[in-house]
């Protein structure tokens, strides 16, 4: 496959779309200051022109639909195509955002419905759908706890312990709430230092943020110690829902002693993740924090849904969108969660662990190392590559652009930073045994060719639209807008 | 599985989680559904909702979008992707996000545009979190918020900025407009204006970008891309155009949807490109020296830079820009041009029939564009709940849910989409409606 | 452009085409719409003419289609392609042409299938040309056809054959059955049966089978596909089973859509394959020798042989095949297992209902399966109108149109779509109208 | 791009998509003779697996969604989303065909629309939508022809003329109608040759089929001479449609002098083709024929649109398919012809004209040498690469198969039969310059390669998901079907 020209390559000055062209409206009268006299750089090109590039760009994406795409922490399943034709029916898509609620009762029903089940599933007091991705869900959860300890008067509480494999959001999360972070250590066995922990938790502790399954791939087995340990000094549990998916229907978040926690729909509840977004970060909340919530939620009032504003929550953090969040990702979360339903949500966290754990037995047996061979993987599970980029010089990066040569996207890498030439490797419910044994059969072969001439490796990608590309560069000579040259 | 694993069952795969911990209790969840059962339930109340005709703007527009635009953007390749961390593979996307953030960047005619922020409202949040960053000269973390900005973005921005000793300083409109005279701070970090504002109309935006500039505050501008096609945009406003601009990108190729998934824009001048939240794309060469696309300043990044990040997002809005760089190649110059032209027409259209029928008329009397505010003679929640009620209209929105002030009063618009027929019909329903109250 | 082809207009590359042939006149046809505009207009019609529930089978079914199918299906590599005539640049169609006529010839338990003819009736048309042209012992060009075939493709097969000398001869049913022996041809060239028939009654098609190769007449079995997940397939059929079998694909994941398109299938033992119509796909090797796919016994077909062609057909119903091979490998054998019996056990759900309610009582006493004939205790003609009208129900297919003998009857099915309450309230109304009435 | 195995490859036995899965009825009362017991060979697979194969597959296809496409007689013009999408919507698709006209008034409306539009588009009396293609659209032609003459008691018309270059499906029809087929000469000039025709017309002559502008791609400038011929012998003029791209809005088939025709609507009216099908073939006829014409019709009664069938067509030569032919492709069409309008459709003659001529010089001026480079290109030219199958021992077939290396679809190649090593190219009015420009090059790179290495190009192609496949082999091994082994 050739590489591409930009749709303004192929551009040319007065070429249109006709038959979406409307016909020019009246401008008179409008103030001649206001009006724009530059010209932008737009394509100009025919329907079909914009529908065959965009054929052939997308044809150079790796994607759920077409590949393997085990990367860690990101849970990249397979999103059902009914969820998402449930959620483009017209009644949906061509609803306007200030449609009064007693003219949008099947939509209100949606939500009341989804707030329910995530109540369930995490085993919380309440649940606000508003967040638009894991990270805001976190910035609203920061937020509560904010509000929370204000409320009860404690000012002083403006730090957020996070554990050094927290992802990246969590310690931005924090500065953006107005939090300092500090980071505990993490034990050989991945789980939390806990003497570290009881180290740095104090007085100015607003709370903790942590996922479990941790970000190493393991259970936090003392959870309910870090529980007691944070809660006696004063501060609060907020739980990061990334990976909910290795525990659904088996334990839930709100028994583990979490305070407040966020869901990412398009990792859990399989929305699509669109190559960057969007997603929906809902948040549950324990009594504690109920007050506090992003608005609007659901409510109900003689058997009629209405919407739970300001007016009901005078202490909530406010709005966090616009309107409503991603209604429409919240709805192929229900209709994802209708399907599985409750026998089905527990087979989600059954698979999804029993092939993250064969796939581990799998690799190591071919000579791979576990991050924590001791430990039982989860959903997920670290491989560290230290000892081939040591003793062949190929790197975690290199085996991970040698594998799309596979026609597998890569495992998430580097990722926990704690963790040296790390693959973090999910492989989700969704995939056959069949494709694990090939991911070992790739990942034995690249190791192969890593002895025989590492150059095969250390230089891939061979097969695909580019060779490697030069990051460096990019972040050097700054080319973010095509111009005509 | 079990055998190489090594183990007798699935659930002594779980036995790391402590048995003091509950085993979850999922007997309030319904059994499972087929897609079909699925699909009969929500198909009922995707059904309950439908409208017939919509007026109604206020941040969200009623837009035709050309069908090529989903069919393309919901291919598999583009839907069911991930963020593009491994470059090489993800071509199709990045090479999209490069083309989309020169869309962007040249219909708000500044230099750099990101791949996307969650909305318009949280967007302008996060817009004035980067001026206050980019803004070192600035002596105070006050923001001037012109009168007439979108009210929902304002609140939006609110939530997310006051945690950084940031505060908002709205100037009340004057007769619908901004009137920076009228504001009494001194040294803002920032000034946010929106074009057309919330109320459709026009704002001196040369003068007031003008007036931020003399302060050495940097101009933040909320602008309706669509508009832009045929106003004078952000980076031409006053001497020296604004800094930043944002905004909501739905009118772009995006259903309303209830509000959601849209996407949030953000383009700058370069200068303060290190200060922008989210992803960016740059194009770059791979070992052959050909060229190819990457993510890049990733340092300015959660995932690199922690606690320092120029924001925490990390999931953007991607596939809702595939369909906004679809849309805008379609349509072109012109197509944009003429859609948002022809609005303004309709609109025109629309208010001129209802000022004759004698019982509405304009509220403000400066010029306004594609939308309008119409003081009605007449109780305006009777007339929108008649018009949902009895026939499936979205009559506007009652201002007076936001300004007191504008109790009577309506801010309407029409699409491209919007017949004369429809406009006719509406407008005689509007005036039998309110004779009748 | 035209300065490279070296004239001063378009015209004149027009100017071979003799003045005498007058210039074509358009006035009448309308000044063109946008696809806004069309879309506003054709939306309008869609809608007016919805229905909500159906009743009606008669061969086209209301099922269950997953949403994958269509959204694979539309795909524009698979929905924009040509006929696979490169095959080295078509080998998404060919292999899944090769995987359909590998599903098709399973479910039928034949030897090969083609890769799609027009419709259920027409493809009968052409199985039967098919059989006359494969049955050499034959001394007659006369079918014999059951009395409960399909009356539309009896029809439209007798437009294609009789031009050829072919004589179909329908055998009168006898209590909804087919009865070979209550028929005067003595040297049928072939016998058309099929199962479950029109009436949706289970022929005996072992004796029927057996019956027609005692007279060396080739048997053509006429099924429902979905039904063979759980009916004996024709292969199977009596001692050596149908030489050929065709249908409609219909209910493999094709919207009933009006009737079209869909697509007719056509199976058979090998032994006919050359006499076979329709594009036929190969596996086969390249220059490497890898798999790969091609068209194949290119030398039946019209672009080769000509006027020695096994038909004229050359456009079929690829695209309708291509979701039908999806709906198939979704679905598998218990998908198909279970959707066929579920139809079963709704069908009787609702004539049991039916028949409790005093005012229907099924029209013959064999077994069926999957759809069935009830004779109403009323007029059926206002009876289905009134259902149409006033509750938007398709309530079966009125027999009388197609059999005096019938005028009372109604054929109906129940699909496994429709659930139980949707059943019931049919049945509350059937009773209501036709007491009413 | 691998080679993909096949769906039966991937599958293992008991494996199912449950949420397409209903519960299982209730069989007890069949008699057990009925029933089936042999496992049929369907895939066993999840819906993921089901997603990614065809995914997969239909990334192993060129289409004109991302291939220049000059497939000449096909047609291969962008088809427009819009179109499908108006025919997609659901009111379209849940209506069964035997719902009763006074309860299908939007679709009936939508047929007699296409209806006039037909007639003015062709100048003829009367349209049928029925044929489902072009060949089914011959067929009904052919036996109107048929019924009329032997309405007249003319019972020896059994001969139809058709021009050598015909396409395969006029004499193969002629067959299907029970006529024989007879040929006539094409002269050098690409017109049919005037002498033998009248030399072979005569009272056994039941008609002749003719597009215009023919098979050999120029005008058929001596038409009216040859209806005069043909019509005084009695006989009848049948126009296919195939080519009428050429000629919309400029002359109509009806001032030709033809009395019956069909269109192609998958080609002049942009319907999709789907890898093979489906297309529509309405017919169109004077009034001589109009009472022979297949039912159903669409009429018009009291301002309500009826179905007229053999009670208001006694003598219609009957029905072509169970129900209403491609009502589906019907829909596309008309949603096409609204779009085009009056002024689209002369432009679409024009510009596929200009293409044409366009690529024909510039081919020309490359060295290409044109089968009739005295005459006019119409939408479609040939060439004939007769002097590079000599010189440089390359076929057409190997140019074609070197295209595809080249990212455009081959042109229609050996068709028609009497212009040796030809193409037939097609480019339509819907490609822009740049990619004409593109086809010149690649043509002149792949007869460089030729000069310079003839077993590139006769070994292509060579970047294809297979290299060429062996077409004698598939004929002689048949292998139609895949069985575990
Ligand atoms: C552990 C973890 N936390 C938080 C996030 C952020 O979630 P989102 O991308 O939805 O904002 C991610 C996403 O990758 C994650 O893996
Ligand atoms: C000249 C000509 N006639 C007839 C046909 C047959 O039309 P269809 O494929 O629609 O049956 C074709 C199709 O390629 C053609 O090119």
């Amino acid at each position: 496959m050739p590489t591409i020209p930009t749709i303004f390559d192929t551009s040319e000055p007065g070429r249109i779309a006709g038959v979406q062209t409307p016909k020019a409206g009246d401008l008179t009268g409008l103030p001649a200051e206001a009006l724009r006299v530059s010209k932008p750089v737009l394509p100009e090109v025919s329907e079909l022109q914009t529908v065959r590039h965009f054929t052939k760009l997308s044809q150079q994406n790796f994607s759920i639909d077409g590949n393997f795409y085990p990367l860690g922490s990101c849970t990249m399943k397979y999103n059902p195509r009914g969820a998402h034709r449930a959620a483009s029916q017209p009644g949906f898509l061509s609803r306007h955002p200030l449609t009064p609620a007693f003219a949008s009762q099947g939509l209100l029903k949606c939500f009341w419905d989804l707030q329910e089940t995530l109540k369930t599933v995490t085993g919380m007091e309440e649940v606000s759908l508003v967040p638009m991705a894991g990270a805001q869900g976190e910035l609203a959860g920061g937020l509560m706890i904010r509000a929370y300890h204000e409320d009860c008067g404690d000012f002083d509480r403006d730090e957020i312990l996070v554990p050094t494999a927290a992802h990246g959001t969590n310690p931005a999360t924090a500065t953006m709430c107005g939090f300092k972070t500090r980071e505990i250590k993490v034990a050989a066995d991945g789980d939390v230092d806990i003497e570290d922990l009881k180290r740095l938790v104090g007085p100015k502790t607003a709370g903790i943020m942590l996922t479990n399954p941790s970000t190493c791939a393991v259970f936090e087995r003392r959870i309910l110690d870090i529980a007691d340990i944070v809660h006696d000094a004063g501060g609060l549990l907020y739980y990061d829902g990334a990976n909910l998916n290795a525990i659904l229907g088996k334990v839930c978040p709100g028994d583990m002693g979490f305070d407040v926690l966020h869901l990412n729909l398009h990792k859990t509840f399989a929305t699509p993740h669109g190559g960057g977004g969007p997603g929906a970060g809902p948040v549950a909340v324990n009594s504690l924090l109920q007050p506090y919530l992003p608005i609007p939620m659901v409510g109900k009032l003689n058997d009629e849904y209405i919407w739970l504003d300001e007016n009901y929550f005078p202490l909530t953090i406010g709005k966090l969108s616009a309107f409503m969040g991603n209604a429409g990702i919240l709805i192929r979360a229900l209709a994802y969660a209708l399907m599985l339903g409750r026998e089905g949500m527990v087979r989600v966290a059954e698979f999804a662990t029993l092939n993250a754990n064969y796939l581990a037995a799998e690799l190591s047996k071919a000579g791979f190392q576990l991050a924590y061979p001791t430990r039982r993987a989860t959903h997920e599970f670290l491989i560290t590559l230290n000892r081939e980029a040591r003793d062949l010089d190929v790197r975690a990066l290199d085996f991970a652009k040698r594998l799309l040569d596979f026609d597998m996207h890569a495992p998430t890498t580097y990722f926990p930073l704690l963790v040296p030439e790390c693959f973090l490797i999910e492989p989700t419910e969704t995939e056959t045994k069949a494709v694990l044994d090939e991911f070992v059969c790739a990942m034995s072969k690249i190791r192969e060719e890593a002895q025989e001439d590492s150059d095969i490796v250390k230089q891939a990608p061979h097969n695909q639209v580019v060779r490697r590309l030069d990051e460096v560069r990019a972040a050097r000579v700054l080319d973010l807008t095509w111009s005509a040259d | 599985m079990l055998q190489s694993i090594g183990v007798a069952n699935i659930d002594e795969l779980f036995d790391e989680i402590p048995d003091s911990v509950p085993v979850a209790n999922f007997r309030s969840i319904e059994h499972s559904l087929t897609e079909m059962e699925m699909m009969q339930r929500l198909s009922e109340r995707a059904r309950e909702d439908e409208l017939s005709l919509c007026f109604l703007g206020a941040g969200s527009y009623d837009h035709h979008i050309p069908a090529a635009v989903w069919d393309l953007a919901t291919r598999g390749e583009f839907l069911t992707a991930y963020t593009p961390y491994q470059a090489e593979a993800s071509q199709g996307t990045l090479q999209l996000l490069y083309e989309f953030q020169t869309m962007m960047a040249s219909l708000a005619s500044l230099d750099v545009a990101n791949a996307s922020l969650y909305d318009g409202g949280s967007g302008l949040g996060e817009a004035i979190l980067m001026a206050v960053r980019s803004n070192r000269s600035a002596h105070s973390r006050k923001i001037v918020i012109g009168g007439a900005v979108n009210p929902f973005y304002v609140k939006t921005a609110n939530t997310l900025v006051r945690n950084q000793g940031i505060e908002l300083v709205q100037v009340p409109h004057d007769n619908g407009l901004f009137d920076p005279l009228q504001c009494d701070v001194d040294d803002p970090s920032a000034v946010v204006v929106q074009q057309p504002n919330f109320y459709g109309l026009l704002e001196n935006v040369d003068a007031i970008s003008n007036w931020a500039a003399e302060r050495k505050a940097l101009l933040i501008a909320v602008v309706n891309p669509l508009t832009l096609a045929v106003l004078k945009p952000p980076g031409e406003w006053g001497a020296s155009g604004a800094d930043i601009s944002c905004g909501d990108g739905q009118p772009l190729g995006v259903p309303m949807a209830s509000g959601g998934p849209s996407f949030g824009f953000l383009c700058s001048k370069m200068k303060h490109v290190r200060q922008m939240p989210g992803r960016i794309v740059g194009r770059t060469l791979d070992a052959n020296g050909d060229v190819g696309y990457t993510l890049t300043l990733q340092a300015r990044e959660q995932h690199i830079r922690r606690a320092k990040a120029t924001s925490n997002i990390c999931t953007n809005q991607g596939l809702l820009v595939t369909a906004a760089t679809i849309y805008m190649s379609i349509m072109g110059v012109a197509g944009l041009r003429h859609t948002a032209s022809r609005c303004h027409e309709n609109t025109n259209y629309l208010v001129a029939q209802l000022e004759a029928t004698g019982r509405a008329q304009r509220a403000f009397s400066s010029p306004y564009f594609h939308e309008c505010v119409i003081r009605c003679a007449g109780n305006v929640d009777a007339l929108t709940k008649t018009m949902i009620s009895d026939h499936g209209i979205l009559a506007g929105y009652p201002l007076g849910d936001i300004d007191p002030t504008l109790e009577d009063c309506l801010l309407l618009c029409a699409t491209e989409r919007r017949t004369r027929e429809e406009i006719d019909l509406f407008v005689e329903l509007f005036s039998r409606i309110l004779k009748e109250s």
